[in-house]
């Protein structure tokens, strides 16, 4: 078995070697994840939700709905482990 | 939790404790807005003060404050403030979750958005908070 | 009204989300949200159907933000498609799981349905989505919630629950890496904002990278022919009434998102040509196909045949996306519904057997043909259309895939599906002998069966005719729905 | 001109994902899955965040001197990314110990050998 986990991290990892070696270079000025959306959030955080953290305006404001699905992820975890180890009903 | 030591220094200085630690999660769920805080950490700080009381003074006392029926009712709560503050903007012409729409009056927009994201924050931090005591319970808990 | 591509996810969380409150003060309760719930959640699907096939497809801005600033839902052809589907599946078995479940794990009522109605959230928010992180949110909702739901069913499903946890989780990063690398390579997350960035930067590495964990974590999720390691053992171990609703599901789901992707995220000559996305999807479903139904055939618990022919199944739906031309892309789609109803239909006879009996191996289910009249007919409905006789819909679907076989000029593939056709004869005739030939021996069985409740037996009964129907409107299905929809790929 | 001299970060990423995988894959303790998985996602949080940084750029709290000047915060989309991932990490590790309870519980055991052994001799 181990020699085909080693085939597979090995794929794995040249693959990830493979793709971070074109990765565009986040600190140059022109790198597109910083073009395309991110200076939109930066500029317009403060005009429209005057809340200084602009990651707490992008988390609840603007991409609010990924923050619903993930306190949904959560509640999904406490009902998940509520109904894997019932209670015991002596402590109600 | 099994056989617990009554051990007066430890109860005495986390039951000192906790009201602050409590405060300090309050403070860091509205600090949302001004600096690194929000809904998230500031449930988990208050789900680790409960914490700090079950696993101190035991669980019968703890019970009696913060009961797990109640941990229950606090996480729906929370997610339901959360889904009526997405569900409520669609009644006044908004899209889901459009905190413009909020029907709170004379705020401008941006306020307005101001104060839904603050709705959002307190939902998800109680949200939080109810559900990690309620994963504490049921994982510490004991044998069934 | 075009609050619909939100409206159809919101139903079933509010649902969710007043389960566990309603469940304090009566237990039945959950079950009365839980089924209003997948209902309405229903009937705003099939409005969005209509809408789109009549208005074309409803863009729809979540927070009041355009598409590259906030999250965007789409309900075009597809997703409404999908939706419907889930949905009315969805509705029929919660409509049985209530006996069941009652049955299997009474004491732990409300979470389980609080859960269920979370895992259709989740399927529901993958359909409908159009943003790529937003669909990796919703799809861990969607697994963690069948996490549990597996687990609790026999004493073996915690391990095979804990297996599938593991792999689970080693797709869903998977997509989420493949997701960071495309973010960082074109600067959004909408998926329609992507396709149109893609071009300029189609032979960076890191987007070829990016195409390759996403697929594979998707191929994961669908259980596509290697992938499948996690299948069987957790399908035989749940609860009959979460296997009746996860098998036909989830994977089905899983199988939209590649279509998702491969339709309007990476252009499919983009997976054709520049990366042989495509083929390797279409042999990995064709091995899947043969591999599904030899071991089938090789099983004796009844639940984990279900499960192996499950993975044939999901063969045949790889093939279709694999063969990347309209008629297969049909076949697909077409074979996604019809698998949804075939294998619901199977699950829910399983559970029906299991309730009434207690028995799953199939070589104990002598005499059952006469003792279970009505269960019996449905599995016999359902098992014709598996194994593809023209009435029922599984016929066309495999008709369709034949077309688009031949129209690729694979000939491997147009002999595979024929081959796998007998295969999946000879392990479901194994089981209709059983059933209908073979008198039960014991003279008088300890507990004599009879068909189970009604509220267990009419949703049986109904997916088994609506496989016939199925196969009667499929021309209507689809020229009005997938044809549009598979148009895209001329 | 490929990028050879790839900076640290990238490199560490690709590490913690490797042990992360042979964690969970290679493994046969099954709390050493979960310890293994969760390298995996930390990695994935290492990968998005220092993808998101800029050379002389502040935390990205608005504030009058750089107002709303883009150079001068650093990409907080990233972030929001991961406060989610974070969640999503957390929730699989609650699921996945309280199924290890159960499985301690029934079989005594959290070696995969130990269990499977004993699930065939029980069955």
């Amino acid at each position: 078995m181990n020699w085909l986990t080693g085939v597979i991290l090995a794929l794995f990892f040249g693959l990830l070697i493979y793709a971070e070696s074109d990765l565009p270079d986040s600190r140059a000025v022109t790198a597109p994840a910083r073009a395309r959306v991110v200076d939109l959030y930066i500029e317009r955080s403060y005009p429209d939700t005057r809340t200084p953290n602009i990651v707490t305006s992008v988390l609840a404001d603007y991409r609010g709905y990924d923050t619903l699905g993930e306190t949904v992820v959560i509640l999904t975890a406490g009902l998940a482990v509520s109904l894997i180890l019932p209670r015991n009903s002596r402590r109600g | 939790m099994r056989g617990r030591l009554h051990n007066p220094i430890v109860e005495g200085v986390s039951s000192f404790l906790v009201p602050f630690i409590q405060i300090f999660a309050l403070y860091v769920i509205t600090h949302g807005h001004y600096g690194p805080g929000g809904g998230f950490q500031g449930g988990v700080i208050l789900a680790a003060s409960m914490m700090l009381l079950r696993l101190t003074l035991g669980e019968e006392y703890e019970h009696r404050t913060f009961s797990p029926k109640l941990a229950g009712i606090v996480a729906a709560v929370g997610i339901l403030i959360y889904a009526f503050a997405g569900l409520v903007p669609l009644a006044w012409g908004g899209n889901f979750l459009d905190y413009a729409h909020l029907p709170i009056p004379g705020l401008s927009s941006a306020e307005l958005r101001y104060h839904g994201i603050l709705i959002v924050e307190t939902g998800v931090g109680m949200v939080v908070w109810g559900t990690l005591v309620t994963l504490f319970d049921h994982l510490i808990g004991s044998e069934p | 009204m075009n609050h619909l591509p939100v409206l159809i996810p919101i139903t079933l969380l509010f649902s969710a989300f007043f389960i566990p409150l309603a469940g304090f003060v009566k237990r039945e309760l959950a079950f009365v949200i839980a089924l209003a719930g997948v209902f309405l959640s229903l009937l705003f699907s099939a409005a969005g159907l209509f809408t789109v096939i009549t208005a074309g497809e409803i863009r729809y801005h979540l927070g009041g933000w355009p598409p590259p600033v906030g999250i965007e839902y789409a309900l075009d052809g597809l997703s409404a498609f999908m939706a419907t589907v889930v949905t009315s599946v969805g509705t029929l078995v919660l409509v049985y799981s209530r006996r069941s479940i009652l049955r299997e794990v009474p004491e732990r009522f409300v979470p389980m349905y609080a859960l269920l109605m979370l895992l259709l959230a989740g399927l529901c928010g993958i359909i409908v989505t159009a943003d790529l992180f937003n669909l990796f949110v919703f799809l861990e909702i969607a697994s963690l919630s069948a996490y549990a739901l597996m687990a609790v069913g026999d004493e073996r499903g915690s391990l095979a629950s804990f297996r599938y946890l593991m792999l689970g989780s080693i797709a869903g990063s998977f997509y989420v890496l493949g997701v960071g690398f495309l973010y960082f390579s074109t600067g959004s997350l909408n998926m329609a904002d992507v396709a149109q960035l893609l071009p300029a930067v189609h032979h960076s590495r890191a987007v070829v990278a990016a195409v390759i964990l996403i697929f594979t974590g998707l191929g994961l999720k669908m259980a596509l022919f290697p992938l499948h390691l996690w299948l069987p053992d957790v399908y035989t171990y749940a609860p009959s009434a979460v296997s009746g609703l996860i098998a036909p599901l989830m994977t089905k789901v899983a199988a939209y998102a590649i279509v998702r992707m491969s339709l309007t995220v990476f252009q499919p000559h983009y997976l054709h040509d520049v990366l042989p996305v495509t083929p390797v999807i279409a042999w990995l479903g064709a091995a899947g196909i043969l591999y599904g139904s030899i071991m089938a055939i090789a099983q004796s618990d009844f639940r984990r045949m279900l499960a192996y022919s499950s993975v044939s199944q999901i063969g045949y739906i790889g093939l279709g996306i694999g063969l990347a031309n309209p008629l297969g892309l049909i076949g697909a789609l077409l074979h996604i519904l019809n698998h949804a109803f075939m294998k619901a239909c199977l699950f829910l006879v399983a559970g029906s057997i299991r309730f009434r009996t207690g028995r799953w191996k199939v070589s104990s289910f002598a005499g059952l043909g006469r003792k279970m009249p009505w269960t019996m007919a449905a599995f016999t409905v359902a098992a014709l259309s598996m194994v593809g006789i023209p009435p029922a819909a599984g016929f066309f679907s495999k008709w369709y895939l034949l077309l688009g076989g031949i129209d690729r000029g694979n000939w491997f593939f147009v002999a595979t599906i024929l081959l796998s056709s007998l295969l999946t004869a000879v392990y479901f005739f194994r089981v209709l002998e059983q059933v209908y030939a073979v008198h039960s021996r014991e003279p008088s069985t300890p507990v004599i069966p009879s068909d189970p409740p009604a509220s267990m037996l009419l949703p049986t009964v109904i997916l088994g005719v609506g496989v016939l129907v199925l196969g009667l409107l499929n021309s209507v299905i689809v020229s009005r729905i997938l044809e549009p929809v598979a148009a895209a790929l001329k | 001109m490929m990028r050879f001299a790839m900076n640290y970060y990238d490199l560490m990423t690709a590490a913690l994902l490797v042990i992360g995988l042979y964690g969970m894959v290679g493994k046969r303790n099954l709390l050493k899955k979960v310890i293994g998985m969760n390298i995996f996602q930390t990695a994935i949080f290492l990968f998005f965040i220092q993808g998101g940084t800029k050379p002389g750029a502040t935390v990205p709290v608005w504030d009058p001197r750089i107002a709303s000047e883009a150079a001068g915060y650093i990409n907080p989309l990233p972030h929001v990314l991961i406060l989610t991932a974070i969640v999503v990490s957390v929730a699989t590790t609650g699921v996945a110990l309280a199924l290890l309870i159960t499985i301690y519980r029934r079989y005594g055991s959290l070696e995969e050998a130990t269990i499977l052994e004993r699930m065939r001799k029980s069955s």
